[in-house]
């Protein structure tokens, strides 16, 4: 077996760069050890500009449970990175107030393979999106307020 | 061997149960709060509790789990992250 | 129906950085239709720094049929953009002489749903794999250059 | 109509084929080039067709598929992309 695999998890309560963070993830990964991971799947999530009844979005308020939120994402990330062997996993979700376009989740996963690497980003997505305590409040331009019980569909 | 200040758990409501309650979190007697669905009952949110996850301690509970002074246990509506 | 998927499909005989890439990949997207799709999904595959007989490799050398290549990827993006209904879809594939850690390819799939984004990049990086004339050539450090015949297991 | 000039097919090999060929392309009379596997078999090159693909004008074919003059033929080793 490997060393355990490298987490990094973060909840953000302002807009984030997808793009330039994954930047950082992978420089801290190539000067750290060099050329392991040759596999990297990432996802990037971001806000709708409709509500889910199709009415224009100003935002989405994100609460969530602070301590166990991180404690879940903790116990998601590092159950199904251990499953698929993969080498290194973070994990960005804000929380707050998140306006149409901005990114809500990134998740990216390196590994040796493509189907390890793949199968562990999809995976984790659907665990946070389903057992870690995040809720979500569309806000419309009406100044309604409406909590959304469930999630899209996949 | 406790007073009776320390016999008490806390409860959290979040999201929508938390709008319906007017609260978010509050402290009970431990007399009155045996078992997570001993407070849904008191609670009278009019929900399912079906519908709801029981978190103890910030761990998944069953709905069933004896409570003991000095827990913490949540009430969390249906999840919608990511 | 919406209107077709948006494909951009390059061979690069340079090196290339897959973060500036997806940078002005996003950016091109977000001038044309702002806010439209709220799922990326990405892969990006690297060099490792050994040969498929764990000997250390200098160069992975990668010939492709000029013309077909090109028409297939083209093809098999087209097929697999329409068969998940996404809505942008962005190859970058090496060719010619691809060092250690460097990105051999990128896959980047956009699409209103995670879902058909995730499968959407998860076939089409398979399919190219398989069914778009390239060839690897692994060159070791002693000089010895071997044609690879197959792929890395999934 | 055609002159015999015109009545050819390019032939190409890639990879491992070309190497082991000693070339890469070439340009065949179409009386020795009714099918693919007919021009396979007068390469000499040893392997199993099976495990090579074959491609008429950039489309992959069958080894029975009818060739025409002008067309260009690929015998492609297994694929190793991505």
């Amino acid at each position: 077996m490997q060393h355990p695999p490298h987490l990094q998890i973060e909840l953000l309560s302002k807009r984030f760069e997808p793009l330039k963070r994954l930047e950082q993830w992978q420089q801290q990964h190539s000067n750290a050890e060099p050329g392991t991971a040759a596999a990297e799947a990432l996802f990037i999530g971001r806000v709708r500009a409709q509500a889910s009844d199709g009415a224009a979005l100003t935002a989405l308020e994100l609460e969530h449970y602070p301590g166990m939120t991180e404690r879940q994402l903790n116990a998601l990330a590092t159950a199904c990175s251990q499953r698929h062997g993969v080498e290194r996993c973070l994990i960005l979700h804000r929380i707050g107030r998140v306006l149409p376009g901005e990114a809500i989740v990134l998740v990216a996963i390196a590994a040796d393979r493509r189907g390890p690497a793949q199968r562990c980003c999809q995976e984790l997505l659907e665990a946070l999106k389903h057992e870690a305590p995040f809720w979500k409040r569309e806000w419309r331009a009406d100044g309604n307020g409406q909590w959304i019980t469930g999630n899209t569909p996949w | 061997m406790t007073g009776p200040d320390s016999a008490t758990i806390r409860v959290r409501l979040f999201a929508g149960l938390r709008e319906a309650a007017g609260w978010g979190e509050q402290e009970w007697s431990i007399e009155q709060a045996r078992s997570p669905e001993a407070v849904w009952q008191q609670l009278r949110l009019g929900g399912d509790l079906l519908t709801v996850r029981i978190a103890i301690n910030h761990t998944f509970a069953a709905a069933d789990q004896p409570l003991q002074a000095g827990d913490e246990l949540a009430f969390l509506p249906p999840i919608s992250g990511g």
